[in-house]
């Protein structure tokens, strides 16, 4: 048994505190979004320059001036500003948002990662994803455990080019969870999807990692 | 009082472009991007550009336009994953990229602005992108030396300008066109709306007119939207 | 969401406060300075401090109050020269300064707030300003290496907040504020006026609320003028 | 004869050109403000966030927001924007501004500009000058010839704490007027008072100059 991709997403979202600014990746890790925790109040950041996004418009409010760092169209709140791209990665860079939700490729046991670069595919660039894990204050991995040849994602060494090094805190797979209470210390694994037992991740993880069920 | 508004992108431009100069652009993705300068661009035939710009537009429509003419021989972006045009060029060596790391970027041309020739950040360290620059240990974290950019030509789009060059953005088509302006010798903009003197709340403008030498009416406002994305019914 | 209102300035201040501390403040000259929390930091009796500011107050304003009372041990200012109290201190050797240039010290907050822990500046290559920082040369030209600033607790000054802790300053009294609320590592806003959610318009807000943590209401708002400077009749 | 205040400020005025964006030091120099020719728009920066100044305000206009980089109450004008003093600095430093206007209490025949502490006196503080002399693109100084004790105060070097090294364009002095072309140049002597001859200007001047009458 595996977790879906809602059930990664809700698991993220428990880690949010109220009053937290966090900043919510491209892809899975948008759905976090849908979980956030009730009582639990967050305001979501976008790169490219806004502070508290809102929903997807209805199709009559679409606004092609409101569009969030996916380029999706967005709407706007009460608590909402804007920014320049400059002052936006002030926030980020600075150590002002709490918490990153990031989609990766490869993690490394110490921490490090690869999300920008396909072997073999033509380079796009890695946006904001650098500046995002060298400056958010924790950093959060939503991945599949294993890639589409069975391969480790969270191995000894990223194989990958670096977006960015020892910057990883918590990492949720479909089949576990690892955490590290300090960016010094190695991982734990802290949960295991429903039927896995830490022997089974072990089977299927290349990194070093300690156990805390 | 020195004359800002031309009549037309073309006007604007005229006695600015020299093929080989560096152009910086505004915008991020198709959103708040100058259509209109870009257009008078492709128009001038200006060739050998280095552009400066977040993104690389997609193979239709915004910078995507002036790599169909094969007029950009350099992008300087953070993310180009959007343009087949790019891709090909870039793989048969036409076209040259330097990434730099969207916040990277974005500080980069701020500081080339004000005059900043160089700074630190952590973006970066330990990867491809801090490779060949300088390292230094600041209490006891690695930053990497990223460089200011000044650009010969900056090209903006606003939302509202004045006579004095005074300019305000709309929500998130703000992005990086307020550092844009700055990193200009002369800077350019296209304005969805011309106001006259005193209209702008001395409070609430974003882009001062010393930064604008130029502006004129933009003719092109089609503002694509790249991801259409929408909810059913209200929440 | 959390609250971030609070009832008075000693309560917004409450558990931040500790003896040798740094503390940033905003305001240039008597302009935009935070009177009501600097008026609580003297009631609480906190010593040691060590305080970025423009400017150092006048005798009897500002952060003034606070060298009387001796709580200050070392001002980062750029400009110190109306206060007799200040003077007398420092020629005593009861007070540290570290001069900044006005420029720069806007800047070395600006970039603590955003991450940067070193810039490049031409200011103040060849003077004393420059002794002891490491010079680099770009393109032919010397700069200095200039250092970010984080506090410990940045005070500032709005016009406007909202519960969000969204500020909006008003005409020069903005000065130094928006720098200073990045560069805390709590920031606390005293505003002249609270509204409502929504009331700020989203384009025009200056100092998002990811910046502030605590906002109250400003109950000192005397504003003294330093060159009441008139001009008889109309132009 | 020596030239006074009012034809100093009136001489450093003819070099404002149409369009130019200017920042005035405080003292003598603000008297420029008063001579600009007809025909010539120049919008004035103040370095504390102020771009486009007005005059000072009548009595009922006193606005206690609103003041210039002496702490004097000032207006605003159909053209004024207020930003952040990191904001104002970076149009100073990345030269944004044409040209300052600014006092001196020595300048070398180096270009070298001394400005910032009176010796013997408590140390106020440089303020925006190294700023705006490091930044501004063209640097006029308004100064006496001599000082109080008769000593010149355009110099081999200067005695007194540097503002700026090799940042000075153009001199004008109660006396004499000197200027060079780029900062690789010498000063040359260009103008000189009523009744004042070139031998007189040497007479109370240390630094090398060349003669352009």
């Amino acid at each position: 048994m595996s977790w879906t991709r809602d059930e990664m997403a809700a698991r993220a979202a428990r880690e949010l505190e109220d009053g937290f600014y966090v900043n919510l990746g491209i892809g899975i890790p948008t759905l976090v979004g849908n979980h956030i925790p009730p009582g639990v109040d967050v305001t979501l950041q976008s790169e490219n320059g806004i502070l508290g996004l809102g929903p997807f418009p209805t199709d009559a409010e679409v606004d092609a001036d409101i569009i969030n760092a996916g380029k999706q169209t967005i709407t706007e709140l009460d608590r909402t500003s804007y920014v320049s791209s400059a002052d936006s990665f002030g926030m980020i860079r600075g150590g002002h948002i709490q918490l990153s939700v990031l989609g990766a490729m490869e993690v490394a046991e110490n921490g490090d990662l690869a999300n920008w670069m396909v072997p073999g595919k033509m380079i796009k660039g890695p946006g904001g994803a650098m500046d995002l894990v060298a400056g958010v204050r924790r950093i959060i991995v939503l991945m599949d455990h294993v890639d589409k040849n069975g391969v480790a994602k969270f191995r000894k060494n990223c194989t990958l080019p670096l977006t960015g090094t020892n910057v990883v805190d918590m990492i949720i797979t479909n089949l576990a969870i690892f955490q590290r209470p300090t960016r010094q210390s190695p991982f734990r694994l802290v949960d295991v999807a429903p039927g896995m037992t830490a022997q089974d991740i072990r089977d299927r993880t290349e990194a070093y990692f300690e156990e805390a069920l | 009082m020195a004359q800002k508004i031309y009549p037309d992108a073309a006007a604007a431009l005229d006695g600015l472009l020299r093929d080989d100069m560096v152009i910086a652009a505004g915008g991020f993705g198709l959103c708040g991007i100058p259509e209109t300068l870009i257009e008078a661009l492709v128009a001038s035939g200006v060739k050998g550009l280095t552009v400066v710009s977040n993104n690389a537009g997609v193979d239709d429509f915004g910078l995507g336009k002036l790599l169909r003419t094969h007029q950009i021989r350099k992008m300087i972006s953070s993310y180009v994953g959007e343009n087949k045009e790019f891709e090909r060029q870039f793989l048969s060596g036409e076209l040259e990229i330097e990434f730099s790391p969207q916040g990277t970027l974005a500080e980069r041309m701020r500081a080339g602005g004000a005059g900043i020739p160089g700074f630190y950040t952590r973006t970066g360290y330990g990867t491809q992108i801090a490779e060949g620059k300088e390292i230094k240990m600041f209490d006891g974290e690695n930053y990497v030396l990223e460089r200011g950019i000044v650009a010969d030509l900056s090209i903006v789009k606003a939302w509202k300008g004045d006579p004095y060059g005074n300019l305000v953005f709309r929500k998130s088509a703000r992005n990086f066109n307020p550092m844009v302006a700055t990193c200009g010798r002369v800077t350019v903009a296209e304005v969805e709306e011309l106001v006259g003197p005193g209209e702008l709340e001395p409070d609430q403008i974003h882009t001062p007119g010393v930064f604008v030498q130029r502006l004129m009416l933009a003719t092109r406002n089609e503002k694509r939207i790249e991801q259409r994305t929408i909810r059913q019914e209200a929440i």
